[in-house]
Protein backbone atom coordinates (compact mmCIF):
# COMPACT_ATOMS: atom_id res chain seq x y z
CA UNK A 1 0.00 0.00 0.00
CA UNK A 2 1.22 3.60 -0.73
CA UNK A 3 0.28 6.48 -0.60
CA UNK A 4 -0.51 9.10 -3.48
CA UNK A 5 -0.99 12.87 -3.01
CA UNK A 6 -1.86 15.46 -5.97
CA UNK A 7 -1.73 19.10 -6.03
CA UNK A 8 -2.89 22.23 -8.04
CA UNK A 9 -4.48 20.82 -11.48
CA UNK A 10 -3.27 17.67 -11.11
CA UNK A 11 -5.54 17.01 -7.97
CA UNK A 12 -8.97 19.03 -10.26
CA UNK A 13 -8.26 16.74 -13.12
CA UNK A 14 -8.18 13.62 -10.97
CA UNK A 15 -10.39 14.63 -8.76
CA UNK A 16 -9.44 13.75 -5.73
CA UNK A 17 -6.32 15.26 -3.05
CA UNK A 18 -5.20 11.84 -2.40
CA UNK A 19 -5.72 8.17 -2.29
CA UNK A 20 -4.11 4.36 -0.75
CA UNK A 21 -3.05 2.47 -3.39
CA UNK A 22 -2.28 -1.43 -3.51
CA UNK A 23 0.34 -1.36 -6.66
CA UNK A 24 3.07 -3.82 -7.47
CA UNK A 25 4.81 -1.06 -9.61
CA UNK A 26 8.69 -1.02 -9.26
CA UNK A 27 8.90 2.51 -10.36
CA UNK A 28 7.03 5.95 -10.61
CA UNK A 29 6.88 5.50 -14.68
CA UNK A 30 5.18 1.68 -13.93
CA UNK A 31 2.60 3.45 -11.18
CA UNK A 32 1.80 6.31 -13.64
CA UNK A 33 1.00 3.56 -16.42
CA UNK A 34 -1.18 1.45 -14.15
CA UNK A 35 -2.83 4.39 -13.33
CA UNK A 36 -2.94 6.32 -16.66
CA UNK A 37 -5.05 2.33 -17.79
CA UNK A 38 -7.12 2.50 -15.06
CA UNK A 39 -9.39 5.72 -16.11
CA UNK A 40 -9.28 8.63 -18.61
CA UNK A 41 -8.98 11.22 -15.80
CA UNK A 42 -5.85 9.80 -14.30
CA UNK A 43 -4.74 9.33 -18.04
CA UNK A 44 -5.31 12.64 -18.80
CA UNK A 45 -3.59 13.99 -15.88
CA UNK A 46 -0.40 12.35 -16.68
CA UNK A 47 -0.67 12.96 -20.31
CA UNK A 48 2.43 15.55 -20.03
CA UNK A 49 5.11 14.14 -17.78
CA UNK A 50 7.17 17.28 -18.87
CA UNK A 51 4.79 19.77 -17.30
CA UNK A 52 4.51 16.69 -14.14
CA UNK A 53 6.63 16.66 -10.96
CA UNK A 54 7.21 13.95 -8.21
CA UNK A 55 7.91 13.75 -5.15
CA UNK A 56 8.83 10.52 -3.07
CA UNK A 57 8.42 11.05 0.58
CA UNK A 58 8.33 14.18 0.40
CA UNK A 59 12.00 14.84 -1.67
CA UNK A 60 11.83 15.82 -5.30
CA UNK A 61 12.47 12.95 -7.32
CA UNK A 62 12.11 11.41 -11.10
CA UNK A 63 10.22 9.25 -12.65
CA UNK A 64 12.44 6.69 -12.98
CA UNK A 65 12.84 6.15 -9.83
CA UNK A 66 12.26 2.88 -7.46
CA UNK A 67 9.28 2.56 -5.02
CA UNK A 68 10.63 -0.17 -2.74
CA UNK A 69 10.66 1.03 0.42
CA UNK A 70 8.45 4.87 0.19
CA UNK A 71 5.39 5.34 1.91
CA UNK A 72 4.16 8.38 -0.09
CA UNK A 73 4.16 9.72 -3.72
CA UNK A 74 2.85 12.85 -4.74
CA UNK A 75 2.34 13.79 -8.06
CA UNK A 76 2.24 17.79 -9.28
CA UNK A 77 3.08 20.96 -11.68
CA UNK A 78 5.92 22.79 -11.17
CA UNK A 79 6.28 24.96 -8.16
CA UNK A 80 4.94 28.67 -8.53
CA UNK A 81 5.98 29.81 -4.68
CA UNK A 82 7.87 32.62 -3.20
CA UNK B 1 17.37 30.40 11.31
CA UNK B 2 13.30 30.96 11.50
CA UNK B 3 10.59 29.74 8.91
CA UNK B 4 7.23 29.83 9.03
CA UNK B 5 4.38 28.43 6.65
CA UNK B 6 0.83 29.67 7.73
CA UNK B 7 -2.36 30.59 6.49
CA UNK B 8 -2.86 34.12 8.27
CA UNK B 9 -1.11 36.95 7.32
CA UNK B 10 2.24 38.98 8.72
CA UNK B 11 3.65 42.10 10.09
CA UNK B 12 6.12 42.99 7.35
CA UNK B 13 7.47 45.79 10.15
CA UNK B 14 7.51 43.52 13.14
CA UNK B 15 9.25 40.87 11.92
CA UNK B 16 12.11 42.92 10.21
CA UNK B 17 12.87 44.74 13.44
CA UNK B 18 12.51 41.72 15.32
CA UNK B 19 14.89 39.74 13.32
CA UNK B 20 17.49 42.77 12.99
CA UNK B 21 17.69 43.08 16.85
CA UNK B 22 18.32 39.38 17.23
CA UNK B 23 21.11 39.46 14.58
CA UNK B 24 23.58 40.17 17.22
CA UNK B 25 27.40 40.88 15.43
CA UNK B 26 25.49 41.47 11.88
CA UNK B 27 26.36 44.63 9.60
CA UNK B 28 24.23 43.92 6.82
CA UNK B 29 20.49 43.29 7.06
CA UNK B 30 18.68 41.92 3.58
CA UNK B 31 14.61 41.64 3.27
CA UNK B 32 12.58 40.60 0.19
CA UNK B 33 8.91 40.49 0.40
CA UNK B 34 6.61 39.33 -1.98
CA UNK B 35 3.06 40.78 -2.41
CA UNK B 36 0.11 39.79 -4.56
CA UNK B 37 -0.02 42.46 -7.21
CA UNK B 38 -3.44 43.09 -8.62
CA UNK B 39 -2.54 42.99 -12.10
CA UNK B 40 -4.42 46.43 -12.22
CA UNK B 41 -7.93 45.51 -10.90
CA UNK B 42 -8.05 42.33 -12.56
CA UNK B 43 -6.77 39.75 -9.79
CA UNK B 44 -9.70 39.63 -7.56
CA UNK B 45 -8.04 37.36 -5.30
CA UNK B 46 -5.18 34.02 -5.29
CA UNK B 47 -5.25 30.77 -3.78
CA UNK B 48 -2.03 29.45 -2.56
CA UNK B 49 -2.18 25.72 -2.42
CA UNK B 50 1.19 23.58 -0.48
CA UNK B 51 2.39 20.58 0.70
CA UNK B 52 2.44 20.11 4.04
CA UNK B 53 5.50 18.48 5.32
CA UNK B 54 7.15 18.61 2.69
CA UNK B 55 7.08 22.66 2.21
CA UNK B 56 8.54 22.44 6.06
CA UNK B 57 11.55 20.33 4.62
CA UNK B 58 12.41 22.21 1.58
CA UNK B 59 12.32 25.65 2.78
CA UNK B 60 14.83 24.29 6.22
CA UNK B 61 16.89 22.05 2.93
CA UNK B 62 17.40 25.18 1.06
CA UNK B 63 17.92 27.56 4.13
CA UNK B 64 20.98 25.43 5.09
CA UNK B 65 22.28 25.69 1.70
CA UNK B 66 22.43 29.13 1.76
CA UNK B 67 23.99 28.91 5.26
CA UNK B 68 26.81 26.68 3.92
CA UNK B 69 27.25 29.18 0.72
CA UNK B 70 27.44 32.42 2.95
CA UNK B 71 28.82 33.45 5.88
CA UNK B 72 25.20 34.41 7.73
CA UNK B 73 24.27 35.54 11.31
CA UNK B 74 20.63 34.66 10.77
CA UNK B 75 17.72 33.52 8.06
CA UNK B 76 14.16 33.86 8.26
CA UNK B 77 11.40 32.52 6.07
CA UNK B 78 7.65 32.97 6.01
CA UNK B 79 5.40 31.77 3.22
CA UNK B 80 1.80 31.87 3.62
CA UNK B 81 -1.10 29.43 1.63
CA UNK B 82 -4.78 30.01 1.44
CA UNK B 83 -6.62 32.92 0.30
CA UNK B 84 -4.89 36.40 -0.57
CA UNK B 85 -5.78 39.60 -1.74
CA UNK B 86 -4.06 42.22 -4.47
CA UNK B 87 -1.57 44.13 -2.18
CA UNK B 88 -1.19 41.52 0.63
CA UNK B 89 2.18 40.38 1.86
CA UNK B 90 2.67 36.34 0.24
CA UNK B 91 5.89 36.21 1.76
CA UNK B 92 9.17 37.63 3.26
CA UNK B 93 12.73 36.37 3.30
CA UNK B 94 15.44 37.89 5.54
CA UNK B 95 19.02 37.48 5.87
CA UNK B 96 21.35 39.04 8.15
CA UNK B 97 25.79 38.82 7.79
CA UNK B 98 28.41 40.62 8.93
CA UNK B 99 28.43 41.73 5.18
CA UNK B 100 26.23 43.10 2.45
CA UNK B 101 27.84 40.77 -0.46
CA UNK B 102 26.54 37.66 1.60
CA UNK B 103 23.29 39.06 2.56
CA UNK B 104 22.22 39.97 -0.53
CA UNK B 105 23.68 37.09 -2.59
CA UNK B 106 21.81 34.60 0.57
CA UNK B 107 18.35 36.61 0.06
CA UNK B 108 18.22 35.89 -3.58
CA UNK B 109 19.57 32.25 -3.57
CA UNK B 110 16.50 31.86 -1.03
CA UNK B 111 14.04 33.57 -3.20
CA UNK B 112 15.33 31.94 -6.11
CA UNK B 113 14.94 28.28 -4.78
CA UNK B 114 11.65 28.94 -3.02
CA UNK B 115 10.53 30.15 -6.48
CA UNK B 116 10.70 26.40 -8.01
CA UNK B 117 11.69 24.22 -5.56
CA UNK B 118 9.48 24.74 -2.36
CA UNK B 119 5.86 23.27 -3.11
CA UNK B 120 3.36 25.64 -3.59
CA UNK B 121 1.01 26.44 -6.29
CA UNK B 122 -0.45 29.82 -7.09
CA UNK B 123 -3.87 29.91 -8.59
CA UNK B 124 -5.18 33.27 -9.76
CA UNK B 125 -9.07 34.37 -9.17
CA UNK B 126 -9.84 36.53 -11.54
CA UNK B 127 -13.07 38.04 -12.92
CA UNK B 128 -13.06 36.13 -15.63
CA UNK B 129 -12.48 32.52 -14.04
CA UNK B 130 -9.51 30.79 -12.06
CA UNK B 131 -6.28 29.56 -13.58
CA UNK B 132 -3.17 28.13 -12.09
CA UNK B 133 -0.01 30.61 -12.69
CA UNK B 134 2.27 28.38 -15.23
CA UNK B 135 6.09 28.29 -13.92
CA UNK B 136 8.44 30.34 -16.01
CA UNK B 137 11.19 29.10 -17.64
CA UNK B 138 13.06 32.50 -16.46
CA UNK B 139 12.89 31.04 -12.62
CA UNK B 140 13.68 27.72 -13.56
CA UNK B 141 16.80 29.33 -15.37
CA UNK B 142 17.55 31.75 -12.21
CA UNK B 143 18.51 28.30 -10.68
CA UNK B 144 21.76 28.43 -12.56
CA UNK B 145 23.62 30.94 -11.59
CA UNK B 146 24.08 29.37 -8.04
CA UNK C 1 11.35 58.07 -4.01
CA UNK C 2 12.30 59.70 -0.94
CA UNK C 3 15.04 60.68 0.63
CA UNK C 4 16.73 61.50 4.24
CA UNK C 5 19.74 62.64 5.81
CA UNK C 6 19.17 62.75 9.48
CA UNK C 7 21.22 62.61 12.77
CA UNK C 8 17.98 60.88 14.46
CA UNK C 9 17.53 57.18 14.76
CA UNK C 10 15.09 55.43 12.32
CA UNK C 11 12.80 52.76 12.81
CA UNK C 12 13.34 49.86 9.85
CA UNK C 13 10.20 48.35 10.59
CA UNK C 14 7.91 51.15 10.21
CA UNK C 15 10.03 52.78 7.65
CA UNK C 16 9.42 49.02 5.64
CA UNK C 17 5.56 48.66 6.45
CA UNK C 18 5.29 52.45 5.49
CA UNK C 19 7.29 51.82 2.25
CA UNK C 20 5.62 48.70 1.26
CA UNK C 21 2.10 49.52 1.94
CA UNK C 22 2.99 52.90 -0.21
CA UNK C 23 3.86 50.59 -3.22
CA UNK C 24 0.49 50.46 -5.05
CA UNK C 25 1.03 47.84 -7.73
CA UNK C 26 4.65 46.47 -6.39
CA UNK C 27 4.75 42.36 -6.65
CA UNK C 28 8.10 42.70 -4.85
CA UNK C 29 10.06 44.90 -1.93
CA UNK C 30 13.66 44.51 -0.65
CA UNK C 31 14.89 46.40 1.73
CA UNK C 32 18.81 46.82 3.10
CA UNK C 33 19.77 47.67 6.26
CA UNK C 34 23.34 48.67 7.71
CA UNK C 35 24.25 48.67 10.64
CA UNK C 36 27.23 49.04 13.61
CA UNK C 37 29.11 46.02 13.78
CA UNK C 38 30.83 46.31 17.42
CA UNK C 39 33.76 44.02 16.47
CA UNK C 40 33.79 41.84 19.32
CA UNK C 41 33.36 44.75 22.03
CA UNK C 42 36.08 46.72 20.53
CA UNK C 43 34.36 49.46 18.96
CA UNK C 44 33.06 51.89 20.97
CA UNK C 45 30.95 54.40 19.01
CA UNK C 46 31.25 55.24 15.49
CA UNK C 47 31.16 59.09 14.47
CA UNK C 48 29.77 59.22 10.59
CA UNK C 49 30.73 62.91 8.98
CA UNK C 50 29.29 63.93 5.64
CA UNK C 51 28.82 66.53 3.36
CA UNK C 52 25.58 68.60 4.19
CA UNK C 53 23.94 69.71 0.19
CA UNK C 54 26.51 67.67 -1.71
CA UNK C 55 25.15 64.21 0.15
CA UNK C 56 21.76 64.60 -0.51
CA UNK C 57 22.56 65.96 -4.25
CA UNK C 58 24.85 62.93 -4.88
CA UNK C 59 21.79 60.55 -3.25
CA UNK C 60 19.63 61.92 -5.40
CA UNK C 61 21.35 61.56 -8.46
CA UNK C 62 22.12 57.92 -7.70
CA UNK C 63 18.60 57.16 -7.21
CA UNK C 64 17.82 58.72 -10.67
CA UNK C 65 20.17 56.53 -12.36
CA UNK C 66 18.56 53.33 -10.54
CA UNK C 67 15.37 54.59 -12.00
CA UNK C 68 16.29 54.86 -15.12
CA UNK C 69 18.05 51.73 -15.25
CA UNK C 70 15.20 49.18 -13.88
CA UNK C 71 11.48 49.35 -13.89
CA UNK C 72 10.79 50.56 -9.99
CA UNK C 73 7.60 51.65 -8.77
CA UNK C 74 9.49 53.30 -5.88
CA UNK C 75 12.40 53.81 -3.57
CA UNK C 76 13.36 55.56 -0.35
CA UNK C 77 17.04 56.07 0.87
CA UNK C 78 17.91 56.90 4.94
CA UNK C 79 21.40 58.09 5.53
CA UNK C 80 22.45 58.87 9.41
CA UNK C 81 25.15 60.66 10.12
CA UNK C 82 26.87 61.72 13.70
CA UNK C 83 27.43 59.33 16.50
CA UNK C 84 26.24 55.84 16.45
CA UNK C 85 26.82 52.92 18.81
CA UNK C 86 27.22 49.28 17.94
CA UNK C 87 23.88 47.31 16.76
CA UNK C 88 22.69 50.94 15.73
CA UNK C 89 20.75 50.77 12.35
CA UNK C 90 23.23 53.39 10.45
CA UNK C 91 20.96 53.63 6.86
CA UNK C 92 18.48 51.78 5.14
CA UNK C 93 17.13 51.28 0.98
CA UNK C 94 14.38 50.39 0.03
CA UNK C 95 13.11 49.10 -3.64
CA UNK C 96 9.73 48.50 -4.61
CA UNK C 97 9.27 46.84 -7.83
CA UNK C 98 6.69 44.56 -10.18
CA UNK C 99 9.51 42.21 -10.09
CA UNK C 100 12.06 40.67 -7.94
CA UNK C 101 15.06 40.80 -10.38
CA UNK C 102 14.19 44.47 -10.66
CA UNK C 103 14.04 44.90 -7.08
CA UNK C 104 17.02 43.14 -5.81
CA UNK C 105 19.12 44.89 -8.36
CA UNK C 106 18.47 48.26 -8.34
CA UNK C 107 18.93 48.08 -3.86
CA UNK C 108 22.63 46.32 -4.86
CA UNK C 109 23.41 49.09 -7.30
CA UNK C 110 21.80 51.92 -4.73
CA UNK C 111 24.05 50.32 -1.59
CA UNK C 112 27.41 50.09 -4.08
CA UNK C 113 27.20 53.25 -5.14
CA UNK C 114 26.04 55.03 -1.49
CA UNK C 115 29.15 53.06 -0.59
CA UNK C 116 31.80 54.75 -2.48
CA UNK C 117 30.08 57.64 -4.08
CA UNK C 118 27.60 59.61 -1.59
CA UNK C 119 29.71 62.23 0.92
CA UNK C 120 29.50 60.05 4.55
CA UNK C 121 33.35 59.31 6.28
CA UNK C 122 33.14 56.71 8.97
CA UNK C 123 35.92 57.47 12.11
CA UNK C 124 35.83 54.40 14.68
CA UNK C 125 35.96 55.29 17.85
CA UNK C 126 37.78 52.15 19.50
CA UNK C 127 39.04 51.56 23.30
CA UNK C 128 42.71 52.16 21.50
CA UNK C 129 41.51 55.62 19.83
CA UNK C 130 40.39 56.75 17.28
CA UNK C 131 40.59 55.92 13.09
CA UNK C 132 39.02 56.94 10.03
CA UNK C 133 37.62 54.02 8.27
CA UNK C 134 39.65 53.07 4.97
CA UNK C 135 37.98 52.96 1.63
CA UNK C 136 38.28 49.00 0.39
CA UNK C 137 39.13 48.25 -3.45
CA UNK C 138 36.68 45.93 -3.42
CA UNK C 139 33.91 48.41 -2.92
CA UNK C 140 35.22 50.53 -5.48
CA UNK C 141 35.34 47.25 -7.85
CA UNK C 142 31.83 46.58 -6.86
CA UNK C 143 30.97 49.71 -8.98
CA UNK C 144 32.54 47.89 -12.39
CA UNK C 145 29.40 45.22 -12.46
CA UNK C 146 27.00 48.15 -13.19
CA UNK D 1 37.28 84.67 -3.26
CA UNK D 2 36.15 80.43 -3.36
CA UNK D 3 34.82 78.66 -0.58
CA UNK D 4 37.21 75.32 0.76
CA UNK D 5 35.71 73.16 2.55
CA UNK D 6 37.75 69.80 3.60
CA UNK D 7 36.21 66.66 5.40
CA UNK D 8 37.25 63.93 7.71
CA UNK D 9 41.17 63.38 7.97
CA UNK D 10 41.84 66.22 5.56
CA UNK D 11 40.02 68.69 7.75
CA UNK D 12 41.84 67.45 10.85
CA UNK D 13 45.43 68.10 9.50
CA UNK D 14 44.33 71.09 7.79
CA UNK D 15 42.50 72.23 11.34
CA UNK D 16 39.63 73.65 10.24
CA UNK D 17 36.26 72.85 8.19
CA UNK D 18 36.28 75.70 5.47
CA UNK D 19 37.77 78.64 4.72
CA UNK D 20 37.72 81.11 1.98
CA UNK D 21 40.35 81.59 -0.37
CA UNK D 22 41.65 84.68 -2.85
CA UNK D 23 43.09 83.15 -5.62
CA UNK D 24 43.99 83.18 -9.08
CA UNK D 25 44.31 79.38 -9.58
CA UNK D 26 42.74 78.46 -12.54
CA UNK D 27 42.60 74.42 -12.29
CA UNK D 28 42.38 72.50 -8.51
CA UNK D 29 45.87 71.53 -9.33
CA UNK D 30 46.98 74.99 -9.11
CA UNK D 31 44.60 75.49 -5.70
CA UNK D 32 46.84 72.91 -4.08
CA UNK D 33 50.06 74.03 -5.42
CA UNK D 34 49.14 77.43 -4.11
CA UNK D 35 47.72 76.24 -0.49
CA UNK D 36 50.73 73.53 -0.14
CA UNK D 37 52.90 75.94 -0.75
CA UNK D 38 51.50 78.48 2.00
CA UNK D 39 51.77 75.90 5.47
CA UNK D 40 53.04 72.45 5.70
CA UNK D 41 49.77 71.29 7.68
CA UNK D 42 48.16 71.66 3.75
CA UNK D 43 51.31 70.27 2.03
CA UNK D 44 50.98 67.32 4.61
CA UNK D 45 46.95 67.25 3.30
CA UNK D 46 47.68 67.32 0.34
CA UNK D 47 50.98 65.22 -0.09
CA UNK D 48 49.28 62.03 -1.63
CA UNK D 49 46.47 63.12 -4.40
CA UNK D 50 45.91 59.34 -5.11
CA UNK D 51 44.20 59.16 -1.32
CA UNK D 52 42.19 62.20 -2.02
CA UNK D 53 38.98 63.32 -3.95
CA UNK D 54 37.47 66.49 -4.83
CA UNK D 55 33.97 67.98 -5.72
CA UNK D 56 33.47 71.32 -7.45
CA UNK D 57 30.25 73.02 -6.69
CA UNK D 58 28.85 69.89 -4.86
CA UNK D 59 30.15 67.45 -7.61
CA UNK D 60 32.95 64.76 -7.98
CA UNK D 61 35.37 65.95 -10.26
CA UNK D 62 39.02 65.93 -11.18
CA UNK D 63 42.20 68.07 -9.93
CA UNK D 64 43.16 69.07 -13.73
CA UNK D 65 39.54 70.78 -13.99
CA UNK D 66 39.61 74.52 -13.94
CA UNK D 67 37.98 76.33 -11.45
CA UNK D 68 36.08 78.93 -13.17
CA UNK D 69 32.92 79.97 -12.01
CA UNK D 70 33.46 77.68 -9.11
CA UNK D 71 32.24 78.78 -5.76
CA UNK D 72 32.53 76.07 -4.02
CA UNK D 73 35.70 73.39 -3.38
CA UNK D 74 35.85 70.84 -1.60
CA UNK D 75 38.77 68.00 -0.39
CA UNK D 76 38.29 64.86 1.18
CA UNK D 77 38.96 61.07 1.07
CA UNK D 78 37.34 58.63 -0.47
CA UNK D 79 33.82 58.34 1.27
CA UNK D 80 32.97 55.34 2.90
CA UNK D 81 29.21 55.79 3.32
CA UNK D 82 26.70 53.07 3.37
Amino acid sequence: MIEVLYFAWVRERIGLPRERIETRAATVADLIAELSAREDRYAMAFADLASLRVALDQELSSFDAPLAGVREVAFFPPMTGG
Amino acid sequence: MRLVVQAGPFDLGAESTAFATGAVGAGAVVTFTGIVRDNGGTLAAMEIEHYPGMTERAIAAIMDEAQARWHLIDALVIHRHGRLVGGEAIMMVATAAPHRADAFAAAEFLMDYLKSRAPFWKKELGRDGASWVAAKDEDEAALNRW
